[in-house]
């Protein structure tokens, strides 16, 4: 075997300057230890390691792959809740969705390509996260995109503008390209995320229980296919990028892909109907790493070794290194493990396709007490032959870490007086505004199973929804329930209680959909790793996660973790965007939040409290220390359960999820896509007037009630359930002498569609 | 009155997809002889004065991005 | 003959809405099968072995050059004749969203010369965007086949999601040709039913034209998507309304029907 | 081997939304002589053999609908 790629050094006999300084020429990521770690596992085989060896397992023990911060603390707080409810678990989580079809899904960040490239960052976001679902054996049906951006510029950054608008575009042309509607997420703006954007995208597909498909390849013979994309030079150490913190000036055009969905589009189809015929035994996805990160794992899962050849591998361009083929993250890419048998049948659909395909190599028996063996051959020649579990052995790490106590205080602002203007102008804050500039340009109804898509209404005066709603088959009256939660101004200030709002905030939006919560899929954004206090962070908020999730009995099915997003001085707070699916029994039980007549009774369920650290009021007062609301999940589960109930019965109208800007920003959202207004008495609230209507207390809901079922809805609700008036045609309300509220509809909607016309 | 043409085209070293597409077609309708295929758009710019400097500034500013793009700046003689 | 009527639905890499044209037909009745462009080139497929072809929506090669483009240059390569032959012998052709791009493209639609030429596009939408939303359309149902289980003036609501739908005619003769002959059969209004601009008419085409049926009554391509809302619970703005048919389903049934009475 | 350079654009006498919408993002970013702009795809095809007549066959088997679309075909000489 060829030793001498290094260079002319001897790897074995570098000391540590020499070690850090190839580190660094190589672009390997790794820490000193880990080189170490290297040195002496091949002194004792008594050979130098190749080139594609050390790059290969950089990429293996990166933090992007490997996890290797933040396994440990995920391990010991949020795998494994509610886990009788997980159906399996691959690339991709998968719940039972009814006696024959399974959900799958995820949600993953793609925050550093998006930063560098955000259009071709967005784009490959969306298919990586196709592919993750897809590699279950799945169909997606339905894919979301939770997108936070900065407000202001930063020199030597692009700007916002720009930023956003590449990303909206991203999304629209791979997403509408591919044919899965984009139906649900969320556009938040803070100057958290100068320059650091977070693009975190979804997906949800359906799989017959029998078809799902795992990633081991477990007995000698198996042949490996690539299909879809050819493997070029672009991508090439990508995860190693977003395993480092940016810096300023040092993007890295090399690594910059735009995605082709037309080339995944036909590769969705031709995989799902090989699946479909029982001819593929083993699927994965190529995303970070590429083949590398892939090839090893399928074979240690199910302790087997294998050979690969790299030459045959389908390449865009001539002349590259083996080692770049073996690492190059080109987008597109499956691999398929399929049986000897079966390889001219999955051949002939590819074909059939018009995709490109080849047998790259396969699985071999394991090699005895040595442990099973990777061996790369490149023209003949081998350029790798490395145990696995070396290999696949990530050093994991339990990083220090420091929880900083942000005490609060409580502060009341003076009572400001006019709460019509507070209103008008939260509703034309571009953190609750209308998205429809970006979400009309998304593919929603292709499929053309989407039941209820982000807005909702009288055509041409729709207003937003809660939840998205996939007939996700033809053959069945059931629902699929999409929505999500985050709430990144909670996260700032306290990131347990704001771990806690997002899960409450997701599970309320299923809830008022209709819909019974299933699972969640987590993504969670952080800084620097090796920094103690975003370690005490992410903690922080992981236990939030398991205290929501536990008591809910919801499980997180898969999830991702993106950290190093910090640019110098500057790193996002540590927020978690929950991907939350739901399944509603009857898909004319779904619920909107357009009112839906006049005269029927308006009821808040859950009282408020004076909780407002973080809420949209206290952000435009400029207040910035105070308890943000903290989610008793108790309660939302009582809640859920009630509210499911009188759902169920038909008695609710339409609904809506108290969230930003507390009820009256909720309830006025009812008006947009009706046209009809509410006549309400906000008196039996022992708040101050501001508190009681803007105040973000958690688990609340705002409903309409047919008129005539005031009783049997009070009587499931119990002393949930506040009467607040009746649908009419203004949108009028008091409080004690004074009237708070008094807007007509259109007044309403016109605030709430600035910028979209 | 000035008339400039701006070119904007990916980068050498960034895949063009929309490019590959027309290659494929183009050999599917017989032109076996097509080697490569590279797309860019092209604004005609009528100005008010001005000269090619702006140009230039439009291309940083909204037409084109300099990660992926090439721009190119001239008179336009059409 | 009591068999279902088998129809096409041609795909080729980008065309994504074969899944709901497929069911939809699946539904409506139909022997629907998705056939990739490839298994008629090859000869693999002949397009007489059906009643009907349906050219499903999406960015059919990307929609890289225009809309529709790419398939529409490859059909004329080596299908065109086969496709001609089969609407002049009364068969059936419906054509959504990117598959009325490619009806444009390939002249079966509007084809008032009767030649088979291109005599329109579909230009960039008005607003140069993407524009996914339920519009409003008035049905001049004339003899389209596709249409017979419309009232004559009705209004109806479809959802439309493209980039490229402006309709533009080669010349004002042809336009005459295409009202005179009453071939716009379905026009973008508001929700007064009434022919009104941007944002009603999404796209700005020429007369509001949203949809073209051929003379015979037998070729229909349309922006709108009417395969998308084939149960009333996929149309937006169902949680709103009366328990009824979906709008798609009585463009699907027309269809069958259509070709029922041919047997 | 020759290198051709095919441009297509919109007939004057079409609307051009995109030209239209960059004029106005131009002018809105403060270039107020900003008169018109108008939009056109540039293909860059390399050739094994083949010549200028070949670009035409590509304008109109594929590349423009004449309804709407001026076709150019030259040497590419960068
Ligand atoms: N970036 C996005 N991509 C897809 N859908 C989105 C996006 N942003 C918002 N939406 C959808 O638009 C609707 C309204 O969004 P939003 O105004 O953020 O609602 P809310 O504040 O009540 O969550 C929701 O259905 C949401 O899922
Ligand atoms: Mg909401």
């Amino acid at each position: 075997m060829k030793t001498d790629l290094t260079g002319a050094m001897r790897y074995t006999e570098l000391n540590d300057e020499e070690l850090s300084e190839i580190n660094s020429r190589m672009h390997l990521g790794l820490s000193l230890e880990e080189m170490l770690r290297i040195k002496t596992y091949f002194t004792n085989l008594n050979r130098e390691p190749t080139e594609l060896e050390l790059q290969s397992l950089a990429q293996a023990w990166s933090e992007h792959s490997g996890y290797k911060s933040s396994r440990n603390y995920l391990k010991k707080f949020i795998f494994g809740l509610a886990k009788e409810k997980i159906f399996y678990q691959g690339d991709a989580g998968l719940v039972s969705f009814n006696d024959k079809l399974a959900v799958a899904l995820k949600i993953e960040s793609h925050n550093h390509p998006s930063a560098i490239e955000p259009y071709g960052g967005a784009a490959t976001g969306v298919g990586g996260i196709l592919r993750d679902i897809l590699s279950m054996g799945a169909q997606p049906v339905a894919v979301s995109d939770v997108l936070f951006f900065g407000k202001r510029s930063k020199k030597g950054f692009p700007s916002p503008r720009f930023i956003e608008e590449g990303v909206v575009a991203g999304i629209r042309d791979y997403g509408n390209r591919v044919g899965i509607p984009t139906v649900s997420g969320g556009i938040f703006y803070s100057n958290d995320f100068v320059p650091n954007v977070l693009v975190n995208v979804g997906c949800v597909g359906i799989v017959e229980k029998d078809k799902v498909l795992g990633s081991s390849v477990s007995k000698p013979g198996i042949k490996l296919i690539i299909a879809g994309g050819k493997t070029g030079r672009d991508g090439i150490h990508g995860v190693n990028m977003a395993s480092s913190v940016i810096e300023k000036g040092k993007e890295d055009a090399t690594t910059v892909q735009l995605g082709n969905p037309i080339v995944k589009e036909p590769l969705i189809h031709a995989v799902l109907e090989a699946n479909d015929r029982g001819l593929i035994s083993a699927l994965k996805d190529l995303g970070g790493g590429g083949l590398s990160s892939v090839i090893g794992e399928m074979l240690l899962a199910g302790n087997v070794g294998g050979s690969i050849y790299l030459d045959r591998v389908p390449l865009k361009e001539m002349n590259m290194r083996p080692w770049e083929i073996w690492i190059s993250e080109s987008q597109e890419r499956m691999l398929l493990a399929v049986e000897e048998k079966n390889v001219e049948d999955v051949m002939d659909i590819m074909d059939q396709w018009d995709v490109t395909a080849a047998i790259i190599g396969e699985s071999e028996a394991g090699e005895s007490e040595a442990g099973d063996h990777l061996k790369i051959f490149y023209k003949g020649e081998a350029v790798m032959d490395l145990d696995l579990e070396f290999l696949t052995s990530t050093p994991l790490y339990y990083r220090s870490y420091r929880q900083v106590k942000k005490n609060a205080e409580t502060t009341l602002p003076r009572y400001p007086g006019n709460l019509n203007k507070i209103l008008l102008k939260m509703l034309e804050d571009p953190n609750i505004r209308t998205k429809e500039f970006a979400v009309r340009q998304y593919d929603h109804t292709v499929r053309g199973s989407t039941v209820i898509g982000p807005f909702s209404g009288k055509v041409s005066i729709e207003g937003p929804t809660d939840a998205s709603i996939i007939r996700p088959s033809w053959d069945y009256n059931e629902g699929l329930a999409i929505s999500h939660g985050v709430n990144p101004f909670y996260s700032r200030l306290d990131p347990y209680r704001g771990a806690k709002a997002a899960v409450d905030e997701a599970v309320r939006n299923i809830v008022s959909s209709g819909s019974e919560p299933l699972a969640m899929s987590d993504c969670i954004n952080a800084g620097n790793p090796e920094k103690p206090e975003v370690m005490g962070e992410f903690v922080q908020m992981l236990q939030g996660l398991r205290d929501s999730a536990s008591v809910l009995e919801i499980p997180y099915v898969s999830g991702n973790v993106s950290f190093y997003n910090e640019t110098g001085k500057t790193r996002i707070p540590t927020v978690p965007t929950i991907l939350i699916t739901g399944k509603i029994e009857r898909l004319d039980h779904s619920l909107t939040p357009d009112l839906k007549g006049i005269g029927n009774p308006i009821y808040a369920i859950g009282p408020p409290a004076y909780e407002m650290g973080g809420s949209l009021y206290y952000r435009m007062l400029g207040i910035k220390r105070s308890p943000v609301p903290d989610s008793d999940p108790n309660v939302l589960k009582d809640r859920k359960n009630r509210f499911l109930e009188a759902a169920k019965e038909k008695l609710i109208l339409s609904s809506h999820d108290v969230s930003e800007g507390g009820m009256a920003v909720a309830l006025a959202e009812m008006t947009i896509g009706s046209g009809i207004g509410m006549e309400l008495d906000f008196s039996s609230f022992s708040l101050r007037a501001d508190v009681t209507v803007f105040s973000e207390t958690q688990s609340r809901f705002v409903v309409e009630v047919a008129k005539g079922s005031e009783r049997r809805f009070e009587e499931i609700m119990g002393s949930q359930a506040m009467l607040l008036g009746y649908t009419s045609e203004n949108f009028r309300a008091l409080r004690g002498e004074e009237r708070i509220f008094d807007l007509s509809v259109e007044k309403i909607r016109n605030k709430w569609k600035v910028g979209y016309q | 009155m000035a008339k400039l043409r701006i070119t904007v085209t990916l980068k050498g070293s960034v895949e063009d997809a929309e490019g590959q597409s027309v290659a494929k077609a183009l050999k599917l309708l017989g032109y076996k002889n097509v080697d490569e295929v590279r797309t860019g758009k092209v604004y005609r710019i009528k100005l008010k004065g001005g000269d090619l400097s702006e140009g230039e500034e439009f291309c940083s500013k909204l037409l084109s991005n300099p990660v992926i793009n090439d721009c190119k700046v001239e008179f336009d003689e059409d | 003959m009591n068999r279902e009527p088998k129809v096409a639905v041609v795909t080729m890499e980008g065309t994504n809405n074969e899944f709901e044209a497929f069911n939809s037909l699946k539904y409506a009745g139909a022997a629907a099968e998705i056939v990739h462009i490839k298994k008629f080139e090859s000869g693999a497929r002949k397009v007489s072995e059906y009643d009907m072809i349906f050219f499903p929506g999406g960015f059919s090669a990307g929609d890289y050059i225009r809309a529709g483009a790419i398939m529409a240059a490859r059909i004329k390569a080596k299908l065109l004749n086969d496709i001609e032959s089969f609407v002049e012998q009364g068969n059936l052709v419906m054509g959504s969203c990117n598959g009325f791009q490619v009806l444009i493209e390939l002249g079966l639609l509007p084809n008032t010369q009767g030649k088979w030429e291109t005599e329109a596009a579909l230009a960039v939408n008005i607003s140069n965007r993407f524009e996914a939303r339920t519009i409003y359309l008035r049905v001049r149902k004339n003899n389209c086949l596709f249409l017979k289980n419309f009232e004559d003036g009705e209004v109806i609501k479809l959802p439309i999601a493209h980039m490229e739908g402006r309709f533009v005619p080669k010349s004002q003769s042809i336009l005459e040709e295409i009202v005179r002959r009453k071939m716009n059969v379905l026009t973008y209004v508001d929700s007064m039913g009434k022919e009104a601009d941007y944002p009603w008419n999404p796209n700005g085409s020429v007369l509001n034209i949203a949809g073209l049926c051929n003379d015979r009554g037998n070729v229909l391509g349309l922006m709108p998507h009417p395969e998308r809302v084939f149960f009333r619970e996929t149309e937006s703005d169902w949680t709103r309304g009366e328990n009824r048919q979906g709008m798609g389903f009585r463009f699907f049934l027309s269809a069958v029907e259509a070709i029922k009475e041919k047997f």
